[in-house]
């Protein structure tokens, strides 16, 4: 095994489950609209709500994607194979993400239009729910992907890996329902998207290393 | 001693309600610590005896 | 620098000795203390003149809600210097921290919000500092969980180290992050902003309370060290010496 | 594959669902053995093998391969090593060829092609694991054997639900094996007289 | 195999897993905090969504726990054998579900009144929402469970079962918000509750047919 | 157990992942019949036993139970049917006396404990199955075979990772089971020349 040949059987494994890429983004649509539906559908409440709607729905579908990363190399014990392989674990972990960063957040990113009209987003707004997700969601993957690797002997392992994952996620949930709040009330928000990416480039740096651990103790168990 | 009497101490001025049930509970809940605490050693140790027992025996 | 003393606390058996000796002292200690506290406190420290009797669940509230954060300080360090060295005692203490940990925000929460009662009119608002609390305990929860829901004792180490070693970094972000909120969208009326200036014979009580239950806290975890050590190293000679002959 | 290469295991102890395996055990592998491990269901001849390539840690013992000592780091060891065990590490949703080249990612067409024929699996090539019977899926895992250069191959009841003439095939690629200086260590409870060149027996 | 041994294996499977069980508890509760984080934690905001937000909550936490609970079955062949068992498949699943759902939902009713009490619903509504919750989880369970016989097969199921199911849930989720708004505004509510009932009732009827042919569909595949 | 049965299939056709399997397969089988199903790897050999046990459905062919069809509604023959396939049908978070309490909840204790001694499970009793090897497993499921009274067995590779002994106890509870009137179809890829009373042949 190199890196690279890793790499495309990764982007042939994620092609041969693009059902599942698709399923997530539908789920992600379809939380999206749980809202207006069974909360309240006036834009008075809607346009305000509607940033934090989309981020909570963000974060529940990736974490939903995450915790099967590793579930299924585990199962059929490529996982194990990965620890033997003598390749950097954490390189190859990273290559993991990035792969699935490219699956799951591009079809995402393309539905916003339409999902921010839906939820009567201001277009002052809708640049900076763009920029939150663009540069705050690489975090989601690197956070989510320790849950996915601590879990992947678990059989029940979704709810885990939200139990563990979700109030991690809270301060990137909260400084993007913030750039996005400032940039409708018309003031600056490059302090938040900033903040965002620290957050990105510090769980790059520590993820990859405590998914290492975590993959290796789950292929001893 | 800040009250006048057992009744005052335990009325609280109207906050009685409040203050005793903040006590109460953290009493309980400080108590299941200790007892769980203090059943686990319990268990381990028997846990543990029984299986030493079992090894000399064989 | 010695050393000496770290690499004795790497070792279970030693480690089982001594706090064989200190755990119950300094356990009484801190009921002492607690006791002493708690009775100063309810019953001789002068009313507040703001809040009335109502104060007095300070004398509970706030040592327990600054376990709570010890405790994770504590479990994170521990995480970190399991994952650099690798030592031996330090998933025992995480193990043995993380219920202490969860029922020490328990108590904040509850003590909290039956004190918000009176003097803020609601149970619960979504402040900075009762959030960052209640994420806290759910974190706290996360690592309780992953413990029982893992039957491998070897990834249940890895995976609690892990968990506290990343919310060690997360958790004043997530502080941080929270008080944002709060001061951007006009946050609830009702916040403590400052400490009262407090009379010595209020603040006292509080002190012996504070310390009262970081020792009754040290012993019960020394305790349940304790449990974990003897079951864990079950293999070794001394413990069946120390079971078969000793008792508990 | 190396020219020499040796895999020394010395005062094993295993310690599984409270109970001891192994204890005490130490054998040597050379170039050109094939080592059967024997002992009854439980006896722990899977969890030897998850030790030796590290995905087991052991309570005590040494492990050193090719004269250095991997016992806690078993990175040199991983590199050179193909292991298999009961489940057989295949991706379901992957076709035949797929899977194989996600192992071997630089062996070409033609060689494929050739293993894949003389394992029947030809015509299965793009079909999905999960399609295939117990036996078939087998095969695919085997694959690796005919494709990749390792020395040492560690093998967990690798003759299981395949049927005589896939028996045939696998001893006779492990006999060239061996006698091209590979190591094999393999787990059976079938009779493999004229395979195995030495026995390891786990009293359980 | 007996209905009796059956039903005894079941609640027996759910005691081993009742750190899952408790795990879908704290699940529910995270996702009810994200929503006053994520979004807004102002009392005007929440009392109205309040009801709107604790039913979105428990939906996804019924979901997550149906997804798999065909799953460990089918892994270790189990669900094979129910099919063969000779006993009538869909009495078994009515006696599977009756067990998910004492196991599942008499925790989350008991967390009620606390949350109610964070999300600032009026005292008002809160019989309303428990009724509401008794008188229509039922039917999610039963609705609920069709998805997850047919993803057993498939390996990254929790979403696709969401997808699948959701779509059903929205007239529970509907009737149960508008039942809840109704006692808030002091109008009578049981006949929200009685749509309720009758959609439990016809889910009872319809559904355990529809899942014993699923299962049996997926033990063929 | 019934005191004489008969499965007769006749004219089957299975169709799997495009594939014809056991095309025009007609094979009857009596009370003391124990019949070994051959054939290579992906012959067909578990979807033919899918097939009789109701789990597949045929694209064409009949199946008769003691005289009566049960070609479309199986029920008749599952009552009186024990079927263990490739995985074995063990919770595997149950411990291994409640797994087999499952399947058969009216046995007495004392015969349970005779079983798993003589299957070597009794220290294993209260051990989750998760935590057993592959052959412990395997006896927890062929454990129903000494505790139930079912007259038709359907085997699918009973033989797969059990030690020599649990083969010699395995074969010797079948030849009980034949001689007391029963019916045992099993696949097996091993020789069981003294076993097998008849083989049907697959041809691939
Ligand atoms: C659920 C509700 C509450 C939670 C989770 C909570 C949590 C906390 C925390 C984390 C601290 C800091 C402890 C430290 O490290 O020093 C604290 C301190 C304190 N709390 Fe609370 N609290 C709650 C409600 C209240 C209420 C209702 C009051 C009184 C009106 C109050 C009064 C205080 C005071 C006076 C302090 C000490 C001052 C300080 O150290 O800053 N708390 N609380
Ligand atoms: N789940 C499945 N879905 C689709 N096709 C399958 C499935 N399982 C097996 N097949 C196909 O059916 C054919 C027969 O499979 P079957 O499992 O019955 O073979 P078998 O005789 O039991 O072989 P083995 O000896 O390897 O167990 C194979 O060609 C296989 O490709
Ligand atoms: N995942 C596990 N967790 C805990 N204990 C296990 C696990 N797997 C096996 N064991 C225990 O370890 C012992 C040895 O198991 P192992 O799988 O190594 O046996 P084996 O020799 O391979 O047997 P078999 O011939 O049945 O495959 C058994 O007693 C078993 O109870
Ligand atoms: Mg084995
Ligand atoms: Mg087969």
């Amino acid at each position: 095994m190199t890196y690279s040949s890793f790499l495309k059987a990764e982007f042939l494994v994620l092609w041969r489950r693009k059902q599942d890429v698709f399923n997530a983004l539908l789920f992600f649509i379809i939380v999206v609209v749980l809202f207006p539906i069974g909360v309240n559908s006036s834009p008075e409440f809607l346009a305000p709500a509607a940033a934090g709607i989309i981020w909570c729905a963000t974060v529940l579908a990736v974490l939903m994607a995450l915790e099967s990363t590793f579930k299924e190399d585990h199962r059929d014990g490529s996982l194990e194979q990965l620890v033997v392989s003598g390749l950097s674990l954490p390189l190859l972990i990273v290559l993991k993400i990035i792969a699935q960063w490219l699956v799951v957040m591009l079809p995402l990113l393309i539905t916003m239009p339409l999902l921010a009209e839906m939820l009567y987003l201001p277009s002052s707004g809708f640049w900076a729910l763009i920029g939150t997700l663009l540069v705050g969601s690489p975090s989601l993957f690197f956070i989510g992907v320790i849950g996915g690797a601590l879990t992947v002997s678990i059989k029940q392992g979704a709810m885990l890996v939200m139990l563990l994952i979700l109030p991690f996620y809270l301060p990137v949930i909260i400084f993007s329902t913030l750039a996005v709040k400032a940039a409708q009330a018309g003031l600056p928000y490059s302090g938040f998207l900033a903040m965002l990416l620290a957050m990105s480039l510090l769980s790059l740096v520590i993820s990859p290393f405590m998914t290492a651990i975590a993959v290796k103790a789950s292929v001893n168990a | 001693m800040a009250f006048d009497s057992l009744s005052a101490f335990l009325m609280m001025g109207t906050h009685g309600v409040y203050v005793w049930s903040a006590y109460g509970f953290s009493t309980l809940a400080l108590a299941w610590l200790v007892w769980s605490t203090l059943s686990t050693r319990r268990k381990t140790q028997d846990t543990l005896r029984k299986r030493f027992k079992r090894s000399v025996s064989r | 620098m010695n050393w000496a003393w770290f690499h004795k606390l790497g070792s279970p058996k030693w480690f089982y000795s001594w706090s064989k000796a200190w755990a119950l002292p300094v356990f009484c200690f801190g009921c002492l203390c607690l006791v002493i506290g708690l009775v100063w406190g309810l019953a001789f420290a002068p009313a507040d003149y703001q809040q009335g009797n109502s104060f007095r669940i300070i004398y509970i509230h706030v040592p327990v809600a600054m376990l709570a954060q010890s405790c994770y300080l504590a479990m994170g360090i521990a995480g970190v210097v399991f994952l650099v060295w690798q030592m031996k005692m330090s998933p025992i203490f995480i193990k043995a921290m993380a219920p202490v940990g969860a029922i020490m925000a328990l108590i904040a929460l509850v003590s909290g919000a039956i004190w918000g009662k009176p003097t803020w009119g609601t149970w619960w608002v979504w402040d900075a500092r009762l959030t960052s609390v209640l994420v806290l305990f759910l974190l706290y929860m996360g690592i309780i969980a992953l413990q029982n829901t893992i039957d491998d004792v070897l990834l249940a180490n890895k995976a609690a180290a892990v968990l506290s070693v990343v919310g060690l970094i997360n958790l004043p972000i997530i502080k941080y992050s929270v008080v944002l909120l709060e001061t951007l969208h006009q946050g609830p009326t009702f916040t403590l902003t400052k400490k009262p200036e407090m009379p010595a014979e209020m603040w006292l009580p509080l002190l012996f309370s504070v310390i009262g239950l970081y020792c009754f806290v040290a012993g019960l975890v020394l305790w349940r060290m304790q449990s974990e050590i003897l079951l864990r190293e079950h293999r070794s000679s001394w413990v069946k010496q120390e079971v078969t002959e000793n008792g508990l | 594959m190396q020219s020499f290469a040796s895999l020394t295991i010395s005062d094993l102890w295993i310690e599984r669902a409270e109970r001891d395996l192994c204890k005490g055990l130490s054998f040597s592998v050379q170039s050109g053995d094939v080592v059967r491990i024997l002992g009854e269901n439980g006896a722990g001849k899977s969890s030897l093998l998850k030790v030796i390539v590290g995905a087991l840690s052991p309570e005590e013992g040494r492990i050193a391969y090719s004269g250095e000592d991997v016992t806690l780091d078993r990175s040199i060891l991983q590199q050179d090593a193909l292991y298999i065990g009961h489940s057989v590490g295949v991706k379901q949703r992957l076709s035949v060829a797929e899977n194989i080249r996600w192992y071997c990612p630089d062996v070409c067409t033609n060689v494929l092609h050739e293993a894949l024929k003389s394992l029947e699996l030809i015509d299965y090539m793009d079909t999905p694991v999960k399609k295939l019977s117990a036996g078939q899926t087998r095969r695919v895992a085997l694959a690796r054997l005919w494709l990749s250069q390792k020395t040492l191959w560690l093998l967990d009841e690798p003759f299981a639900s395949l049927d005589v003439k896939g028996v045939e095939l696998l001893e006779e690629r492990i006999q060239q094996h061996a006698l091209a200086g590979g190591m094999v260590i393999l787990t059976s409870h079938q009779n493999l007289l004229s395979l195995a060149s030495r026995d390891v027996m786990l009293l359980p």
